[in-house]
């Protein structure tokens, strides 16, 4: 199942490559995560409790980095199985800086924002993948969107305080 | 937990845990097995008994929900050996092949007429949504709730 | 009272309504899950939600120890098990290694890796979840034309081209004509992966009687029989003292026609536990390990002449086999082959099988097995090449029919269709749908913009299966017939009906031969320690094989009972009429019940002649037999939303003589709705990593009550010389005649926009996209 | 098929049922889609409250000049409903349409509501019907709209502890055309896309207009500019498709196995004409 889209983050490129890359703001970002593990350079242990509706899901797995390319771009791979089902996800995040974007609104001082857009690929197993195909491209995205928003209010506490 | 329900008639008070079905309750506890399991989903119908009047999916219920109500499965149709007028069709019209749907079927169907006494094609047909049969190709069954609506009007 | 009626009221040919239902419409039968027991264990098998990994440790301690838990079963305990057998022998046929649990890898999803055992239902579904598997997932490929690619990944890592089997087969001089021929269409078919979905899922109750070292195997299945014989083999038991019981059997259409895993593993699970077990397949797993039906994609060629005359055909086949062999899985496309000519004189052919592994559960036969393939497949391209020519769909093939005066007729692919008249059910067809009016409101309709299309498909099939030399256990069919002291008939067959009513029309059969009422007779089948070897119920074969040895074993018993009654008439010249036998001269008759009586008596014995009245036959079909008919289907077409809905249904079958026209009809309507559902609404759909995402009812979308046309059914007769009951068999008709009918008529709706061909399921977003290219 | 065990309570009072949900325990009322993903262990709670044991809960009144429906009021009951038929036909008509027979019988609307499958029906009538939704916790009661009530996937304003304990709709009169118009998904009859319209006329003119999406996305949703773009004009064939085709403005399709993104969003667009449409041919 193909994934893609695109979130602005308020801070600046080299901002938001290093909180989409610190585990400590991963974990409280990542809806459900209750533990990011570091077990090797750029590679994490996972435990997260995912909670929708009445659907709730252990699951446990491994998350790591690579084809690092600071500040523009990454590869995040997740690989989580539990009792629900497993999930394996393979995504290029690309990093651009939206001020770029908006030179040409010649809006002053403006303060910094990056887009990012990612594209991957996700594969879902077990019961949810049965039984649940209407709703995965739903959820993943509401999931995603959640991950986004509380990244962005975690990187606007981080520059404010 | 101890719950209280008739079925078919005759009183039963038995300690359940919570996460037994109601169809599990029917089966194995009550020794009805004419009730079949055909999903996991809520989708088949196979399930289907009449509870306080309305027709419902056994599977799609705790026995504890039940408590205090009054079930009929296809076990409890007949009387001293005479055939409920629906059965009868059913037998007639060979509104049946395999058997395996046709216990959640008589149930559903007698909840068509008891809400629609002369009820249309469409009206038959949309009664059997919940329902599926995988031999019949459902016409038969549909003449046969037919003729047992018109039974009933005699 | 034990009084055989007397009477001469015949049954054969009458609506009668059925003996099985009274106690399927009370709710007393009993099916597998409805067997109780005392001491009965719970087995909950654990299986791969992963389409291939190897396995490098299962952890069972923890489930072990749970509560109620008796034991829990792995691939190293079950080693000494047999395979699961594949009866198919083929030049080159690879047959991977099929245990009845996972060893060292599993190849797709639902392969049963553990079993649990527990003393209830509950705790053994609780353990189940407490067993770890550490799967080393390895990538896995679903679509059969992706596996036969370079680099794909190996299935299985002997074969990494993932080829099954291949299979060849020439008839006539196809390259003289396809190079001859004035116009040459070519199109690419499929005919898409299907569920069976029997309403009953499979089940299997193991008894292990240690003494006596017996088993009773209780087992939904079509074939009590062959199950018998292959499931004592791979358990190292005696076949005598299996026992293999089919009680009630909810629905099968070839789902159930296999040899199981589990019906291996309950065994194995009994004798180790020394107590009766209990598995009952849930409807995930029926949709994950049972087997699957269909999984075509076809490459068609025809090469025809400007007039519209059929000279050859061309086929490639790819066959979805998936991970293993089942009982058939490599016969089902020759199935196909062998019908591909379809009702058309045409001797020049040439098909090309490819049996493609894939990280799918096996595909088998299911309800028309190779047949609705092959006939979708000649009545697609029939009428892609009748559109080619501006031809009328009608025309072209009454002009290409086999005719009548050519039977019985000797097909290119090797068989003999043994009689036919196959342009009476499309005329009929075409005057009972009014064609003409039909065609002039299709053209008003267009005018409007709006979609009309009537489909047409004129089928023939191989059935009653058959000859045993072209069978892989033996096509014959066994019946007994008892005539009890009483005068009451037992009749045992060896076909296994699990719906298709041969209670009732074996009780025709026996109550017109010997005279008597159909309350006289008792129809058993599926116990294979009551029942005389048999072969099975499939194929559309009960009635034309099993009712043809139930006729012959009549015969020998009419025989005897006028021995008898010569005797107990003290003359030579008696007929056997209404029940009893009747002294020509006197017209003094004996009833049923005194000669029945006198036999077992035996105060006196006619001429070497053995007391009792009990005969058994076994009958050996000479041919298979090849029903035939046409069904016409109108449809119209919501350019909003691309929604297909069928306005008529007609269908116009030949089976030859029909015993019991309300079962007919019902299997008809019920091989329809069938059809329909692969044409609108069914697929079985793996992901790319195996995964199959329609893996219950909220994805698999069924025919229901509320969707379904009004199936107009009638027929034309044309009885087959094969047997002496005249009977074609019906059972798989609807289905291999309708999903082309549907798909040629969406296709004759959307042909105003160049719509050439459309693969099934014609979903209302696939017809959508068709229409919003045209604006 | 099995559960994972649980303890289960059926609640002699609202306020004890409160109690125990204020403590993590989960409510349970019809049961039409909490049971089948316990079933299959996607659901694993481990304290039911058996709602449907409180019979107060359970009414469809008129009052205030506004219809009240208590949360454990079946689908049935509200189909079946002959003040509803008459005051709020929108609701019993898309009540007619969810699932089956079976689950009509047992599945409640503030289950189906609190629940707020993407593709459930209510949703759609709820948000074209404005409803407000009264929501109890041990301590306090609010009452929310419809557009603040659904957030997201399965995701509603109703915080842990807290009930829906009744739907509020408006009264219909005969002026006001009504109609649902739903896209059904053939294999567990949830819609692909539903759409609910509610037209009032004035002097041959559109008055009136609200428009509730459900199915597309993944919450319901008002198409306000679609509304705005019918409001003040005859209401033409034109002018409907025109509306129509604003219906999925800004809104992020989702795809699945039975319709694509660009399906979905254009069946939208013909279920909100055909809706649209209907109303307007049932305005007295």
């Amino acid at each position: 199942m193909k994934i893609s889209g695109s979130y602005t983050l308020p801070v600046a490129p080299e901002r938001a490559y290093q909180i989409l890359q610190d585990p400590a703001i991963l974990a409280r970002a990542m809806p459900g995560c209750e533990s990011l593990e570091k077990i090797g350079p750029d590679e994490y242990r996972m435990k997260m409790k995912v909670l929708l509706a009445a659907l709730s899901g252990e699951f446990e797995g491994k998350m790591r980095i690579a084809d690092q390319a600071p500040p523009t771009s990454f590869r995040l791979i997740v690989e989580g199985s539990g009792r629900i089902g497993f999930l394996k996800g393979d995504g290029l995040l690309k990093l651009a800086p939206a001020a770029t974007v908006r030179v040409l609104s010649a809006a002053p001082s403006e303060p910094p924002e990056t887009i990012v857009s990612y594209e991957g690929d996700a594969q879902v197993g077990g019961t949810m993948a049965a039984v649940g195909q209407r709703l995965i491209d739903g959820t993943s995205k509401m999931m995603i969107k959640k991950f986004f928003d509380k990244l962005a209010s975690l990187a606007t506490d981080q520059r404010d305080s | 937990m101890n719950i209280n329900l008739t079925i078919n008639g005759k009183s039963y008070s038995q300690d359940v845990e919570p996460r037994l079905l109601l169809i599990h309750f029917l089966r194995d506890v009550a020794g009805l097995t004419g009730t079949h399991m055909g999903c996991e989903t809520s989708l088949c119908g196979a399930c289907t008994v009449e509870l306080d009047g309305k027709a419902i999916k056994s599977c799609t219920m705790f026995a504890v929900q039940a408590n205090g109500a009054e079930i009929v499965t296809v076990e409890g149709l007949a009387n001293d050996g005479k055939l409920d007028p629906m059965q009868e069709a059913f037998w007639n019209e060979h509104g049946l092949q395999c058997g395996f749907c046709t216990p959640g079927m008589i149930m559903a169907a007698k909840q068509i007429i008891d809400r629609h006494p002369s009820p249309t094609e469409d009206e038959i047909r949309h009664g059997l949504e919940g329902n599926v049969c995988r031999c019949t190709g459902y016409q038969h069954i549909v003449n046969a709730v037919k003729a047992a609506a018109a039974g009933a009007g005699k | 009272m034990a009084t055989t009626t007397t009477k001469t009221e015949t049954f054969v040919g009458k609506r009668v309504r059925r003996r099985e239902d009274p106690r399927l419409i009370t709710g007393t039968a009993t099916y597998v899950e409805d067997i109780q027991m005392p001491g009965m264990h719970y087995a909950v098998i654990l299986r791969s939600p992963h389409a291939a990994a190897r396995i490098r440790s299962i952890k069972a301690k923890q489930a072990e120890a749970a509560p109620g838990v008796v034991c829990v079963f792995t691939g190293k305990d079950t080693k000494g098990v047999g395979v699961v057998p594949c009866g198919i022998a083929m030049p080159d046929l690879r047959v991977p290694q099929h245990n009845i649990l996972a060893t060292d890898r599993v190849y797709f999803v639902g392969h049963p890796v553990a079993v649990v055992v527990a003393r209830d239902r509950y705790l053994a579904r609780d353990a189940a979840e407490l067993i770890e598997v550490d799967y080393d997932i390895l990538p896995a490929v679903a679509d059969p034309e992706k596996a036969l690619t370079k680099g794909a990944p190996a299935v299985h890592p002997q074969w990494p081209d993932n080829i099954a089997f291949t299979y060849h087969q020439d008839g006539g001089n196809v390259d003289k004509v396809f190079a001859e021929a004035d116009v040459v269409v070519k199109q690419r078919i499929v005919s898409q992966r299907l569920v069976p979905m029997a309403m009953e899922t499979r089940g299997v109750v193991a008894e292990w009687r240690g003494a006596d070292r017996q088993l009773n195997l209780y087992t939904s299945t079509q074939i009590p029989h062959l199950v018998r014989t292959l499931v004592a083999g791979m358990l190292g038991l005696e076949e005598n003292r299996t026992r293999v019981i089919a009680p009630e059997v909810g629905g099968g259409f070839g789902s159930k026609l296999n040899v199981y895993a589990e019906e291996a593993l309950m065994g194995f699970v009994s004798m180790r536990i020394q107590k009766p077990v209990k598995w009952i397949e849930s409807r995930r797993e029926n949709f994950t390990c049972t087997t699957h039906g269909r999984g075509h994609v076809d490459y068609y060629e025809i090469a025809a002449k400007r007039d519209g005359t059929i000279l050859g055909i061309k086929l490639k086949l790819i066959q979805d086999v998936g991970a293993y062999h089942q009982l058939l899985t490599p016969l089902i496309p020759q199935l196909s082959v062998l019908m591909m000519p379809g009702l058309y004189n045409t001797q020049n052919i040439r098909a090309d099988i490819v049996g493609v592994f894939t990280n799918c559960v096996p595909t088998d036969a299911y309800r028309g097995a190779g047949r609705p393939e092959a006939t979708h497949g000649i009545e697609r391209m029939v009428d892609i090449l009748a559109a080619e020519l501006k031809m009328d769909p009608a025309q072209i093939r009454l002009k290409n029919f086999v005719t009548k005066d050519k039977f019985p007729y000797a097909t290119a692919t090797g068989l003999m269709y043994d009689s036919g008249d196959y342009a009476a059910p499309l005329k009929k067809a075409l005057d009972l749908v009014g064609y003409v009016k039909l065609r002039q409101e299709q053209a008003d309709l267009r005018k409007q913009g709006k979609y009309m299309g009537i489909g047409i498909s004129t089928y023939g099939e191989i059935c009653a299966i058959g000859p045993s030399p072209a069978t892989p256990a033996g096509g014959w069919e066994s019946a007994t017939v008892k005539i009890e002291p009483s005068g009451k008939i037992t009749i045992l067959t060896g076909a296994c009906p699990h719906g298709q009513g041969e209670e009732t029309t074996f009780a025709q059969i026996a109550a017109d031969e010997l005279g008597v009422g159909l309350d006289d007779i008792l129809v058993t089948r599926g116990d294979t320690a009551v029942v005389q070897y048999g072969i099975g119920t499939f194929g559309s074969r009960a009635t034309a094989v099993g009712g043809t040895a139930l006729y012959y074993a009549l015969q020998d018993l009419k025989a005897k009972i006028k021995k008898f009654g010569a005797m107990l008439l003290e003359s030579d010249d008696v007929t056997l009429v209404g029940g009893q036998v009747v002294c020509d001269k006197t017209g003094k008759a004996k009833p049923l019940r005194e000669i029945a009586g006198a036999s077992y008596r035996a105060l006196k014995l006619p001429p070497n002649t053995e007391p009792g009245l009990i005969a058994t036959r076994f009958w050996e079909p000479p041919n298979f037999t090849f029903p035939f008919g046409a069904h016409i289907v109108v449809t119209d077409i919501d350019s909003e939303t691309g929604q297909i809905k069928v306005r008529r249904y007609v269908a116009v079958d030949d089976c030859g003589n029909i015993l019991n026209p309300l079962i007919v009809d019902g299997q008809v309507h019920g091989g329809v709705a069938q059809g329909l559902g692969q044409a609108l609404w069914e697929q079985a759909v793996y992901d790319d990593n195996g995964q199959l995402i329609t893996g219950e009812l909220t994805d698999y979308a069924l025919p229901r009550a509320h969707l379904m046309p009004w199936i107009e059914s009638h027929h034309t007769c044309t009885p087959s010389p094969v047997n002496p009951l005249g009977v074609k068999g019906v059972g798989e008709a609807g289905t291999i005649g309708c999903s082309p009918a549907v798909v040629n008529s969406a296709v004759d709706a959307l042909s105003p926009l160049g719509v050439r061909h459309i693969d099934m399921p014609l979903t209302p977003e696939k017809i959508w996209k068709l229409l919003a290219k045209k604006n | 098929m099995i559960a994972q065990k649980f303890e289960y309570t059926a609640p002699k009072s609202l306020d004890e049922a409160l109690h125990l949900l204020s403590s993590g325990a989960k409510p349970l009322a019809g049961g039409m889609s909490l049971i089948p993903m316990m079933k299959l262990r996607l659901a694993v709670p481990e304290h039911l409250v058996d709602l449907r044991a409180l019979k107060d809960l359970n009414y469809i009144r008129e009052a205030g000049g506004q219809l009240h429906i208590g949360a454990t009021a079946s689908h049935y009951e509200i189909e079946s409903s002959a003040l509803l038929r008459q005051k709020c036909p929108l609701l019993t008509e898309t009540a007619a349409s969810i699932g089956d027979v079976q689950v009509r019988n047992m599945g409640t609307i503030g289950g189906s509501v609190a629940h707020a499958d993407p593709a459930a029906d209510y949703p759609a009538a709820l948000a074209a019907l404005e409803a407000k939704f009264v929501l109890k916790g041990a301590k306090a009661e609010r009452t929310v709209s419809a557009a603040d009530f659904f957030v997201d996937a399965f995701s509603t304003a109703l915080q842990p502890g807290e009930i829906l304990r009744e739907v509020i709709v408006p009264i219909d009169d005969a002026r006001t055309g009504t109609s649902y118009k739903k896209m059904v998904q053939p294999a567990s009859g949830f819609a692909i896309v539903g759409v609910a319209a509610r037209v009032r006329q004035n002097a041959g003119k559109v008055s009136f207009v609200r428009l509730g999406i459900t199915g597309l996305s993944n919450h319901a949703y008002r198409a306000t500019a679609a509304e705005k773009a019918l409001e003040g004009k005859p209401a033409t064939p034109n002018d409907i498709q025109n509306a129509a085709a604003l219906v999925t403005q800004g809104v992020d399709a989702n795809s699945d196995l039975h319709a694509s993104a660009d399906y979905r969003r254009h069946l939208a667009v013909v279920h909100a004409a055909r809706a649209i449409g209907t109303a307007i041919s049932r305005i007295a």
